[in-house]
C-alpha cells in the first residue's frame, strides 16, 4: 500500500486533544503513522479542516425493511436516478438510496463507518448481501433482541447467563455487532395488534415487562462485555408526553457500570432521542421536553445518546416498532407496509413529509437541535437523523450548519409558518450555543467510535488507528461569512481516505475501497441448555431449519472483521 | 419527421420550454434518444423556424408520423404544442402549463402527474390518462384534459384536482383512489368506476355496466353539466373506504335507464 | 455406499421448502433419492439426472438443426449481441440465485438494457399495488404459530404450492395454534371448486373477473354500509358472514395468487385486498401475502431493488434506472416491438408469454440460458445449457415472504458445464472489453 | 393395454363422433382461464420436449354441462379459438368443478396461443378471462409444446 502525508491542515482530533492546530497526518499500510517515508504522496491541506472519518452510530441503510421501502416507493426515485460514472455504479433514491448510492454519499461526506441499526435475525443474510453491495464504508449491523422469544423466556426467570449465551450465539449466527432493543415487548404485543406504551405494560402471554427486558439485556451485555452497550429505542415513541417513558427507561440503567475491554463507558445507548422527548398530551399542546431528558443524560455518565434530527424533508419512516408505524398510517393515511417476523421482531414502513408549515414538524426540528445544543459532554451525544426516519443521512451537512450557526437556525425559524408555536413550545429561540469543529469531531467521530467500542480502530487520528480521514474545504481561521458555506463544505469532502485508500478526491469517488463487515464474536462457556432450547424452537416454531438459519457463507460476508470477546471466564 | 426511428424515440426535449430562445439549428441539436443511443432532433426531424424568447411565446407544430415518439410535451410549462398525427406514451406528461393538442390518438400515460395547462386529444386516449406515477399518491392536481374519442382504463388514478372530459366511451377503472377533481364521461362506462374513491366527482352520461357495491343511491338531482341540463341519479361512495374526509360523489346520467 | 444431504432447499416454488433430504452416490455425481419433497420438487431433482440432457451450448441453424459450440463461442455471441443492441431485453432471473442476478445486473448496466423478471407475468401487478398502498405482511412462521383465519384468494396451493398448507398455513401446530387445522378457519375464493376449495370451511365461488367488487363489498360490510343483494355471484348475507368471520379471528392472513393478479382489474384487485387487510387491522391483526411462483422471483426483485431501486421492469437504456410497467415491462416492450435483442435466463417466456409476444422474441437475435429444452430455447438463436441452480450449485434465494435461504449444492453438474454465475461472469468480462470499461 | 384392442375401440369411437358431427353443430362459447396444475408442474420439470408435457397441459378442462352442449365425448380433440388465436387441445371433464361457462387450460404454450395479451398498461396480460369458442376437431392433432410455439413463430 502506498504512503501519504496530509500537510498543513487544521487538525481536529478529540482522541489526541488536537483542536485545530496545523499538523501533518501520515498514512502507511492503511494505518495512521507518526512519520511517513520520503516517498510518501503529499496532499496539501493548507487552509482546510482535517478530521478522522466520521462514524454513523444509527441508520437504516441495509436489509429487508430498507429494501421494501425502495420497492414500494418508485416515486422516491422519479427523475433522480444517477448514471454510471467512472468508478460509480448507477444509483437512485432520495430518502432510501440504493446500496451503491448509500456508500458513495456517506464517503463523499467523509463518513467511513456506519451501523445498520436494526437487523431482523431471520433476515441477516439479506442484510449482509446489501452491506456487501454498499461500497467503501465499513459496516456493522445490530440484531434486534427486545421482542425475542428466547430472551423473554429466559428473562422471565432472570436467567442472565442463558440470555448472554443466546445473545452470543445469535451474534455469531447473524454476524451481528451489538444488542439492539426496539420498543421492548411492544413489538411482540403488536403481533396481536397491541402495544406496550410504558415500561411496566405486561407483554401478552410472556408475562414480563419492558423494564425487565431492558434490565436483563443490560446485564447480559455487560456479562459478555461486548464492544457496544445495549442500544435502545424505548417504548412509546413519537407520542406527546412520552418523555416520562423515556426517563423511566433511562433510570433502568442506574447503578450499572460498563464492563468491557474496549474503553466503552456507557451501559445504555438511547437512540433518536428527539422522538422520545415530547411533552404535552395532544398534538395541540405538543411541546419540547429536551431539557428534562438532556439534564438527566448530562448527569449520568453511563449513558450515551444520539439526536435523530428532523431535516424537514419528505422521507420514509421505517422501524421495528410495528405498532408505531400503524399508528402513523392512521394519522397521515399514506401507504403502510408491515412485516412481523416469527419469534423475533417486526418492521413497519410509512412515508412521511416533515413540512415546515406544520407546527408539530417544526417543533420536532427544534427538539432535535435543542438536544445537541444542551449536551454538556459532546463525547456522549451524537448527531444522527435516524436515517431515513427524521430525514435522509445526506442532510447531515445541513444539520451541522444549524448546529454550528445560530444565524442559520434563526433563518429557519423565521421561515416556519408557525414560528410563534415553535418559540413557545421549545427553547430553541434562546439557544445561542454554536457547536465548534472540535465538538463536531466529538459528536460525529470520537464519541460514536468510543460508544461502539471502536475507539482503538476509528474515530481518531492517533498513530496505529485505521487511516480513515476526511479533509474538508473549510478554513477555521476565516470567519464564516455565510452559513451555507458550512453545509457546502461538509456535503463534499476535498479528500477522503478509507483504511489508507484514497476513495474521494474533490468530492468525487476515485476508488470503491475494500469495505469490511464488522461483527462481534463473543465466546461463552459451553451451554447445553441454550443449545437444546435453540434446537427445540427450530424444530417446533421456526419456518426454516436451524442449519439453514445459521448458514452465512463467503458470498454474504466476503470481507469480515471480527471483534473478539472472551466471556468464558465471566 | 423525416426519418422514422427503427425502434422508438424519446423526445422529451420537444417542448416549448426546451425550444425557448433557440434557433432552428440550435433546436436541431437538442438530444433525442433511441434505445441506448443518443442523437439529435435534426437526425429524425426537419426543423423550420425559430422559437420565441420564452416558452410562453413558443409554438411547436409536430408533423409527420410520430406514432413511435414518446414524451412529446414532457414537463411543458407554457406555450403551445400541436401534434398533427398520433403520438406514443407520456404525451404532455407532468405538464404544468400551456396547451397541447394531439390531432390523432395518444397512447398510455398521457398527462401523467399533470399540474396545470390544457391537453386536447382529438382521437382516442390510452390507459392511465391524467393518472399519478407509480406509487405516488399525488396525481393530477390541476389543468384540463379533453378527449374527443374513447379512453382506456385507469383514468385519473389518484386524481386530486382539475377536470377531465371524455366525449366517447371509457374502459374500466375511473378515478381510483382519487381525492378531488372531476371527470365527465359523455359515452358509456364499463365497471370498477370510482373504486376506493375518497373525494371528487364522476359524471356519466351513458350507461354503466356494473356499479361498484360501495356506491349507494341518494336521490335524483337536476344538473347542468357542460351546458346540458338533465336529471341524474345521485350515488355516494366508495362506502368501503375509510373516509376521514367528506364522501366522494359519483353521478351518472339516467337517460339510458329511461329507455 | 451412499451419503445423505440434509436441510436441502427445493428450487421449485416460492414456498422454498428447506427440509429436503437427498441421497447421493459416494462420488457425489449420482442423485439417487429425494425425501420430503412434493411430486414437483422430486421431479425437479431427478430430472436433472436425465440421460438426454443437453450439456453444451448450441446455435440454431436456419434448417432447424442445432450446431454444438463451445462455451467461449457462446460467451462471444452473447457479449456481441448485447454490445450491438440498442434496446436489449434481459428477461427471467427467477430460477437462478442472487449472485447470478447480481452479475446479470452489472451486464445490464454496461449494455444499458431493459431488465425484467417473471413477476412481469406473475406478481408484477402485486408490486404495483404495494407501491400504491403498501402491504401489511409477516413471515410464514408467524402464520404457523398464530394464524386462526386463513383466506386463499385466487390461488390453489394444492396444485401450485403443494407443501404450503402442511408446512405453514393449515395443518402445522404452532406456538399459539396447538390444535393445528382445528384452530383455523379456512376460506377459499375461486371461480372453480379447486382441490384447495374442497378443503375449505367456506368456499366463495366468485364470478370470474369480479374480485375487485367482492373485495370492495367485504370492506363495505366492515363499515356496516348498504350492500346490493348479490355481488360477483355471492349473496350479501354470505359476504357479511365472511366479513364477521375475518373480524372475529385473532390473527388472520390472506394468501392470494394468479387468480387476482391476472384477472381483470389486476393491480386493483390486490390494491383492494390490501386495503381490506389494512381495514381489518382496526378490528384484529391481519396480514396478506402473495403466493410467489418461481422459487427466487422474490430474490430477483430484492436484488433489482437494492441495486437499481425498482423490483422489476427496469429500463437502463438512458444510462440510469427507470421504471413504469406498461412502458418498461417485458410484455409491452415485446408486443409494442420496442426491443431489438432478447436475452433469457432462468425462465421460459416462450411457454408463458402470450404468443404475440413470443413471435417478437423469434424475430430478434436471442440467447436462452436454461438447463432445459424449452419453447424459448426452441425459438432462440443460441441455447446455453447450464447447471441446475439449487441442485448442482448453491446460492442465495428468497422465499415468498422475503426470507432469504441459502440453497445447497447436492451433486456435481455434468463434466465441463458452467453455472449461471460462471457463464454470466465470462459474458460480463467480455462485454467490458467490447465496451472498453474498467 | 393391448394396442389392438385400443385401436379398435378408437375406430368405433371415431365413427360415432363423425356421426355426431354430421348431426350436431358443436360450438360453445366459454370464458377461459389458465393457471398452474400439479400435473403441469411435474411435466415442465420432466421436460417440455416430452409428450408428457402435452398430456399435462395440452388440454382444456370443461364443465360436464358444457361438454354436453359441445356434444363431444371426453378426451376429444377440440379447437379453441379467441380473438387472439386458435389452438387444438384435448377436451376433458374438469376435476375441479362444477364451473359451467368457465374453461381451464393449464398455463403453457397451448393456453398462451389464445389468451388476451392486453396488459391495460400494467405489464400483465389477461391470462384469466378470455372469451373463447370451442369446436370439436377430432381429426386435428394436439402439437407438442415446443413444436407448437415454433410453428406459430414460423421457426423450424
Amino acid at each position: 500500500m502506498s504512503e501519504y502525508v496530509i500537510k498543513n491542515g487544521h487538525v481536529f482530533d478529540p482522541v489526541q486533544g488536537i483542536k485545530g492546530d496545523k499538523s501533518d497526518v501520515c498514512i502507511k499500510d492503511g494505518k495512521i503513522v507518526a512519520k511517513a517515508g520520503s516517498g510518501a504522496k503529499v496532499i496539501d491541506a493548507q487552509g482546510k479542516t482535517v478530521m478522522a472519518g466520521a462514524v454513523e452510530v444509527h441508520a437504516h441503510i441495509a436489509g429487508p425493511k430498507v429494501n421494501l421501502g425502495r420497492i414500494y416507493r418508485p416515486e422516491d426515485k422519479l427523475f433522480t436516478c444517477t448514471p454510471t460514472r467512472g468508478m460509480e455504479r448507477m444509483g437512485g433514491g432520495n430518502s432510501i438510496p440504493t446500496t451503491f448510492k448509500t456508500g458513495y454519499e456517506y464517503a463523499k461526506m467523509g463518513y467511513t463507518t456506519a451501523m445498520e441499526a436494526a437487523m431482523p435475525p431471520l433476515f441477516s443474510r439479506h442484510v449482509h448481501e446489501e452491506i456487501r453491495d454498499t461500497p467503501i464504508i465499513d459496516e456493522g449491523a445490530f440484531p434486534v433482541f427486545g421482542n425475542n422469544w428466547f430472551v423473554m423466556e429466559y428473562l422471565k426467570n432472570r436467567e442472565i447467563e442463558n440470555t448472554a449465551a443466546y445473545c452470543a450465539w445469535l451474534l455469531r449466527a447473524t454476524k451481528g455487532f451489538a444488542i439492539k432493543v426496539v420498543n421492548p415487548g411492544g413489538t411482540e404485543a403488536w403481533a396481536w395488534g397491541l402495544n406496550c406504551l410504558s415500561v411496566n405494560d405486561p407483554v401478552p402471554y410472556f408475562d414480563i415487562t419492558p423494564a425487565e427486558i431492558v434490565k436483563g439485556l443490560i446485564e447480559a451485555n455487560e456479562y459478555l462485555g461486548l464492544p457496544h452497550s445495549m442500544h435502545i429505542h424505548p417504548n412509546n415513541l413519537g407520542n406527546p408526553g412520552n418523555y416520562t417513558t423515556t426517563l423511566d427507561t433511562l433510570k433502568i440503567a442506574e447503578g450499572f457500570k460498563a464492563k468491557n475491554t474496549f474503553g466503552r463507558e456507557q451501559v445504555m445507548h438511547l437512540t433518536h432521542t428527539q422522538f422520545h422527548s415530547y411533552g404535552g398530551d395532544n398534538w395541540g399542546n405538543f411541546e419540547s421536553k429536551a431539557k428534562e431528558v438532556m439534564n438527566y443524560v448530562n448527569a449520568h455518565k453511563n449513558l450515551t445518546v444520539d439526536t435523530g434530527n428532523v431535516t424537514l424533508d419528505e422521507t420514509t419512516t421505517m422501524t421495528a416498532d410495528g405498532p408505531f408505524e400503524h399508528h402513523l398510517t392512521e394519522l397521515n393515511h399514506l401507504k403502510w407496509a408491515n412485516c412481523d417476523v416469527e419469534l423475533e421482531t417486526c418492521a413497519g414502513i410509512v412515508p412521511y413529509i416533515y413540512s415546515p408549515s406544520i407546527s408539530v414538524c417544526a417543533i420536532q426540528w427544534a427538539i432535535g437541535l435543542e438536544l445537541a445544543l444542551m449536551a454538556k459532554d459532546p463525547m456522549r451525544c451524537f448527531i444522527t437523523t435516524d436515517h431515513p426516519n427524521a430525514g435522509p443521512f445526506t442532510r447531515y451537512p445541513r444539520v451541522i450548519k444549524w448546529l454550528m450557526s445560530a444565524k442559520a437556525r434563526e433563518t429557519q425559524i423565521n421561515a416556519f409558518k408557525h414560528k410563534d408555536k415553535v418559540l413557545s413550545q421549545t427553547s430553541i429561540g434562546t439557544q445561542d450555543r454554536e457547536i465548534s469543529l472540535y465538538e463536531l469531531a466529538q459528536m460525529t467521530r470520537a464519541g460514536p467510535a468510543k460508544s461502539l467500542g471502536l475507539m482503538n480502530i476509528c474515530g481518531g487520528l492517533k498513530p496505529g488507528m485505521d487511516a480513515d480521514i476526511a479533509v474538508y474545504n473549510f478554513n477555521p481561521d476565516t470567519p464564516v461569512a455565510n452559513p451555507e458555506d458550512i453545509e457546502k463544505a461538509f456535503t463534499r469532502a476535498a479528500v477522503v481516505f478509507k483504511s489508507g485508500v484514497e476513495v474521494v478526491r474533490d468530492g468525487e469517488i476515485v476508488s470503491n475501497g475494500h469495505k469490511r463487515t464488522l461483527w462481534v464474536n463473543a465466546k461463552v462457556k459451553e451451554n447445553p441448555q441454550v443449545m437444546r432450547d435453540i434446537n427445540e424452537k427450530f424444530l417446533k416454531y421456526y419456518s426454516i431449519t436451524q442449519a439453514n438459519y445459521e448458514a452465512l457463507g463467503h458470498h454474504f460476508v466476503p470481507n469480515p472483521y471480527a471483534l473478539e470477546v472472551d466471556a468464558t471466564q465471566a | 419527421m423525416k426519418n422514422p426511428p427503427a425502434l422508438y424515440l424519446e423526445a422529451d426535449n420537444v417542448s416549448p420550454d426546451a425550444f425557448a430562445g433557440k434557433t432552428a439549428s440550435q433546436i436541431a441539436e437538442l438530444h433525442v434518444y433511441e434505445g441506448n443511443t443518443t442523437s439529435t432532433l435534426g437526425t429524425y426531424f426537419e426543423v423550420n423556424g425559430n422559437a420565441g424568447a420564452t416558452a410562453a411565446d413558443t409554438k411547436i407544430i409536430v408533423k409527420g408520423d410520430v406514432k413511435k415518439v414518446k414524451y412529446l410535451g414532457f414537463k411543458m410549462s407554457a406555450g403551445e404544442l400541436v401534434v398533427e398525427g398520433s403520438t406514443d406514451l407520456y404525451a404532455g406528461g407532468w405538464m404544468t402549463g400551456g396547451t397541447m393538442l394531439v390531432k390523432g390518438n395518444a397512447e398510455a400515460f398521457a398527462a401523467t402527474g399533470m399540474k396545470g395547462g390544457e391537453l386536447v386529444i382529438e382521437g382516442n386516449a390510452g390507459n392511465y390518462l391524467g393518472a399519478a406515477y407509480r406509487g405516488d399518491w399525488r396525481g393530477m392536481s390541476g389543468g384540463k384534459i379533453l378527449v374527443k374519442g374513447n379512453c382506456g382504463s385507469d383514468l385519473g388514478m389518484y386524481m386530486l384536482g382539475g377536470e377531465i372530459v371524455i366525449n366517447g366511451n371509457i374502459d374500466v377503472h375511473v378515478m381510483t383512489h382519487a381525492e378531488g377533481g372531476r371527470t365527465i364521461i359523455k359515452g358509456n362506462a364499463k365497471s370498477k368506476v370510482g373504486g376506493q374513491l375518497v373525494d371528487g366527482t364522476i359524471i356519466i352520461f351513458g350507461t354503466l355496466e356494473v356499479m361498484m357495491p360501495g356506491y349507494k343511491y341518494v336521490d335524483d338531482v337536476e344538473l347542468e353539466v357542460l351546458g346540458t341540463k338533465a336529471t341524474f341519479a345521485h350515488f355516494i361512495g366508495d362506502t368501503g373506504e375509510r373516509h376521514k374526509k367528506k364522501k366522494g360523489q359519483i353521478i351518472y346520467g339516467n337517460l339510458y335507464k329511461k329507455i | 455406499m451412499t451419503k445423505t444431504v440434509t436441510d436441502v432447499i427445493c428450487p421449485f416454488c416460492g414456498t422454498l421448502c428447506d427440509d429436503l433430504e437427498v441421497v447421493v452416490s459416494d462420488d457425489g455425481k449420482q442423485l439417487l433419492e429425494v425425501y420430503n419433497a412434493c411430486v414437483i420438487g422430486t421431479e425437479k431433482f431427478l430430472h436433472s439426472q436425465s440421460k438426454d440432457r443437453v450439456t453444451r451450448p448450441r446455435l440454431h441453424q436456419t434448417d432447424g438443426t442445432w450446431k454444438e459450440v463451445s462455451y467461449d463461442d457462446a460467451v462471444e455471441y452473447t457479449a456481441q449481441l448485447l454490445a450491438k443492441a440498442k434496446k436489449p431485453l434481459m428477461y427471467g432471473w427467477s430460477s437462478t440465485n442472487c449472485e447470478a442476478q447480481s452479475v446479470g445486473n452489472e451486464i445490464a448496466e454496461i449494455s444499458r438494457a431493459c431488465c425484467d423478471n417473471t413477476a412481469a407475468v406473475c406478481h408484477g401487478t402485486t408490486l404495483i399495488a404495494v407501491q400504491d398502498i403498501g402491504i401489511p405482511s409477516c413471515t410464514l412462521g408467524e402464520i404457523k404459530n398464530r394464524a386462526d383465519r386463513i383466506i386463499f384468494w385466487g390461488c390453489n396451493p394444492a396444485h401450485a404450492h403443494p407443501r404450503h398448507m402442511s408446512r405453514y398455513s393449515i395443518f402445522p401446530r404452532g406456538f399459539f395454534t396447538g390444535k393445528g387445522q382445528m384452530s383455523r378457519k379456512m376460506v377459499v375464493v375461486d371461480p372453480r371448486v379447486t382441490d384447495t376449495a374442497k378443503m375449505a370451511d367456506v368456499h366463495l365461488q366468485i364470478e370470474q373477473g369480479r374480485d375487485y367488487e367482492l373485495l370492495n363489498a367485504l370492506r363495505v360490510a366492515l363499515n356496516n354500509e348498504w350492500l346490493p343483494d348479490v355481488v360477483a355471484g355471492i349473496p350479501k348475507e354470505k359476504i357479511r358472514e365472511v366479513a364477521d368471520m375475518m373480524k372475529s379471528g385473532r390473527f388472520g392472513i390472506i394468501f392470494f395468487g394468479m387468480g387476482v393478479t391476472q384477472s381483470l382489474s389486476k393491480n386493483h384487485n390486490i390494491d383492494e385486498a390490501i386495503a381490506l387487510t389494512k381495514h381489518l387491522n382496526e378490528f384484529t391483526k391481519f396480514s396478506i401475502m402473495p403466493m410467489r411462483g418461481h422459487y427466487n422471483v422474490t430474490g430477483s426483485g430484492e436484488v433489482f431493488a437494492w441495486q437499481f431501486g425498482f423490483p422489476y421492469s427496469v429500463d437502463l437504456t438512458r444510462g440510469f434506472a427507470r421504471y413504469n410497467p406498461g412502458d418498461t415491462s417485458s410484455i409491452d416492450l415485446l408486443v409494442r416491438g420496442e426491443i431489438d435483442a432478447m436475452f433469457t435466463i432462468g425462465s421460459d417466456p416462450g411457454a408463458h408469454f402470450p404468443i404475440s409476444a413470443v413471435k417478437q422474441i423469434a424475430k430478434v437475435p436471442s440467447v436462452c440460458i436454461d438447463p432445459h429444452l424449452t419453447p424459448t430455447s426452441g425459438v432462440s438463436k443460441l441455447h446455453v445449457p447450464v447447471a441446475f441452480n439449487g441442485v448442482e450449485t448453491g446460492g442465495n434465494c428468497y422465499r415468498m415472504d422475503n426470507v432469504p435461504i441459502d440453497c445447497r449444492k447436492v451433486v456435481e453438474p455434468p463434466e465441463g458445464m458452467l453455472t449461471d454465475e460462471q457463464f454470466l461472469t465470462k459474458v460480463r468480462d467480455r462485454l467490458k472489453q467490447l465496451k472498453g470499461v474498467a | 393395454m393391448g394396442r389392438k384392442k385400443y385401436g379398435s375401440l378408437n375406430t368405433l369411437f371415431h365413427r360415432l363422433i363423425r356421426l355426431k358431427e354430421e348431426y350436431t353443430v358443436a360450438t360453445i362459447h366459454v370464458n377461459l382461464i389458465s393457471g398452474r396444475s400439479i400435473q403441469q408442474g411435474v411435466a415442465i420439470e420432466g421436460g417440455k420436449e416430452k409428450p408428457a408435457y402435452r398430456t399435462a397441459a395440452g388440454l382444456i378442462e370443461l364443465d360436464p354441462s358444457d361438454l354436453k352442449k359441445l356434444g363431444a365425448w371426453k378426451s376429444t380433440n377440440v379447437r379453441v379459438t379467441s380473438d387472439y388465436g386458435s389452438v387444438v387441445v384435448k377436451a376433458i371433464e374438469t376435476t375441479q368443478g362444477p364451473h359451467p361457462g368457465l374453461a381451464f387450460i393449464p398455463m403453457g404454450p397451448w393456453a398462451n396461443s389464445i389468451v388476451d395479451p392486453n396488459t391495460y398498461s400494467t405489464g400483465m396480460p389477461t391470462f384469466k378471462g378470455t372469451p373463447v369458442k370451442v369446436d370439436v376437431a377430432m381429426k386435428e392433432p394436439v402439437l407438442l409444446g415446443i413444436e407448437l410455439v415454433q410453428n406459430l413463430c414460423g421457426v423450424k
